[in-house]
Order: structure tokens, then C-alpha cells, then sequence
């Protein structure tokens, strides 16, 4: 089991009522994986099937990135900036 | 840093930007509208993921300097709670000659709409509330 | 009156077209450049048809009201003698998206180009000068 | 014969070293051909020679456009605002 922080934006954030969690996973999990863990715990079905994108430590990746200890992943729900 | 939780100051932001070796300066100010759909808007709340934004309007600033013959290129993104009628976005291209300058300021924009996470909850005189989506925008703008 | 033998008063131009029903608002400022295929430039003489100037920016903005979805379309070109630095040409466009903004801005800096008849005389550093023609601005640019 | 006057501007205004002209000329004459007659007058063919674009009070004309009395021509030469 490693440690990751989840951080947490928009609805993401509303839903959870908080702008990062703590969760432990295995090792190598990808974080799209890690993302549909989390979003069963959303009851809202329009905010749970949000498309979503990734970052990890400040860093877009892809939907199979692999996560170690200590990263830090950004859930990234469609936005419109400007 | 681009991202700013203070009204953004356009005229002094501008006025740096200026100077005699460039021919044509373009800016951008998206400004907060009042009406959105045939409602009535009172503000937009701005939320940010700062790290990663700072990060990739660097990169966008740097990528549209590459790409184009331009000179400063410089953005202001206000977040946080703005009020219709107030700006939310500057964008400011020099160069030496306007197509340039017209073509990288847009090329800022797009860029913006497509990799900065920075996501909108228009709030309206009803007190509702919303997240936009990039659907929620006209097709190729806003 | 669009055209103007005095400075332009960018900021204050600027302000007057701010308005809370547009997402949008495009500038273009053209500035007179210190340099020129190389020769240091000290300024530019602006000869100018003013009558027929006039009637035309009006044609002009008004022309591109109808093509376009734009609120505010705003032009202030200055003539006589305008230094290095200087702005000759202040264009302002509102709209309520940001496509239609371009676009129209764009658009009303063509149309002076080819419509509105301003000479530039271009003062160099060595006290010499010459009339510039279409074919000394970059193709599709300047 | 009628009475019209003459604008010019850039390098016109300053090869006669004047911005208004009266000539006379006969009714009908053509904006071209007043023009034509006019550019004989100056000595240097890179002016002489400009390709020129007409206004008649405060309009744009074609170059077939016939003078009246008292109409009050603009020779415009290449211009390059902005």
C-alpha cells in the first residue's frame, strides 16, 4: 500500500466538501482506477459520469499513469476557463 | 505569475507591454456579462487548480512566442469571486506586424480554454448556481 | 470624429467602450516603430483626405456592425506628425463573444487600409523621409 | 468650359507645392483625363506615374466619372494607413 493525496476541484470539490483527500492504494495503480474508486462514492450520477482528465504533481498525465508513493493526483473535471 | 485573486488592472498591465519596437499590440479582455442564455448574471465564481495553471500559461506563453513573431506576450487570469462587469481575462500580444499579433493573442485564448484548469460557477439574480462546461460555451468561443 | 490631430488617449477610449452586456473587448493599437527595414525611424507624417476620411471610417464601422455580432465599434487614427512610440491608430471592438470581437476588429484595420485615404511619411534619423506606398507594408500585415 | 478644383495630398501636395488647385476644363471632361493632363506637369515619373484612385466632393469615383461645374476633384495616390 502506498499513500496518495487527491486534490479536489468544482463539483469534485462540492461533492466531497473538500479540496484534498488521503487515500491509500496499492502500489501501481493507475489513476484512472483510483478515480472510479472515488467517484462511487459520489451520489450525484451527472457528477459522477463527468469526463475526466489528470495530473499528478503538477503534471498532466494519461488515464493509465501508475502512482507511487507520495503523489499527489489532481482530478480534473471539464472546464471553461477565460 | 498569471493567475490573480485582485481585480486585474488593465491600463497599467498595458501600458508595460508597451513599446517602439512593435508596430501593433492586440489585447483581450474577457470581461463577466450580465446576461448569459436570457438570464440575468450577477458574478462568476473562478476555481483554479493554481499550480498546474501557472505552469501551463507559462508553457503557452512560451509555445505562442515560438510559434509566432511577436514580442511580449502576457496574461492575467483573475479567480476567485468576480463580478459581471468586471475582467476575468487579459491577454496582451506586441509584435512587429498585426497578423501576428492578432494570431497569437487567439492562439493564447484557445489555448487557455483547451489546458488551463480553471473552472466557472456562474451565479445568478436567483441565487442558483451552476458549473459551466466547455458545451456551455458557444461553438468555438467564448 | 475619428480622426484626430491630437495624441490618442488609449486607456480613456478604452474605458468609454466597457460594457457589462459583452463578454469581449478587442483592441488594436498601432504604434509607430522606432525601426524599419533597418533605418532608425524618428517618426511618421500622417497627410490625410479628412472629408473623405471621415465618411469612410463611418461607412466602414458601420459596415462591419452589419457583418458582424458586435456591440461597440470604436476607431480614433491620428494625423500629422506622430513620433516613435506614438499610437496612430486605436481600434476598439465589444461584442459579446470573442470570435465575432476578432473578427470585427480585424476586419475595420483591412478596411482602412484599403478605404481611408492617410498617407505615411516616414522621418528617418539621418533627417531624410519618404512617402511609403502599400507594397512597403508586410504582405497582409503592417 | 467649367470651373473645378483640385485636391492633392502626400507626393501631389508636394510636387506643386500646393494643396488646392482651380482649373478650367471642358464640361463632361473625364477625372482620368484632367488627371492625365495635370501629371504632365510633374517632372519626376516615379510621381508622375502613381496609379491614382478619384474622389468627386467627398466621394469615390471610377476614373470614367464626368465633371460638372464647381465639382471639387481629389487625386489620391497609393495610400498606406494605420
Amino acid at each position: 500500500m502506498i499513500r496518495i493525496e487527491l486534490l479536489l476541484f468544482a463539483q469534485l470539490k462540492e461533492a466531497f466538501a473538500a479540496e484534498r483527500l488521503s487515500r491509500g492504494v496499492r502500489e501501481g495503480t493507475t489513476v484512472e482506477r483510483v478515480a472510479a474508486e472515488l467517484l462511487k462514492e459520489v451520489p450525484d450520477p451527472a457528477i459522477a459520469r463527468l469526463p475526466l482528465m489528470f495530473a499528478v504533481n503538477e503534471q498532466y498525465v494519461a488515464a493509465d499513469y501508475r502512482l507511487s508513493d507520495g503523489d499527489c493526483l489532481a482530478l480534473i473535471t471539464p472546464f471553461a476557463g477565460g | 505569475m498569471f493567475i490573480t485573486d485582485e481585480p486585474i488592472i488593465v491600463d497599467d498591465t498595458v501600458a508595460r507591454a508597451r513599446d517602439t519596437r512593435n508596430g501593433a499590440l492586440v489585447t483581450f479582455e474577457g470581461v463577466v456579462r450580465r446576461e448569459d442564455h436570457g438570464r440575468r448574471v450577477t458574478g462568476i465564481y473562478y476555481d483554479c487548480y493554481r499550480a498546474l495553471a501557472e505552469r501551463e500559461l507559462e508553457r503557452i506563453v512560451e509555445d505562442v512566442r515560438t510559434r509566432f513573431t511577436v514580442s511580449v506576450v502576457d496574461v492575467r487570469h483573475r479567480i476567485g469571486e468576480v463580478a459581471a462587469g468586471e475582467t476575468s481575462l487579459l491577454v496582451i500580444v506586441t509584435a512587429p506586424h498585426r497578423k501576428a499579433a492578432f494570431d497569437a493573442c487567439q492562439a493564447v485564448i484557445d489555448d487557455i480554454k483547451k489546458c488551463v484548469p480553471i473552472w466557472k460557477k456562474e451565479r445568478y439574480a436567483d441565487h442558483r448556481a451552476k458549473w459551466l462546461s466547455p458545451q456551455d460555451a458557444p461553438r468555438k468561443e467564448a
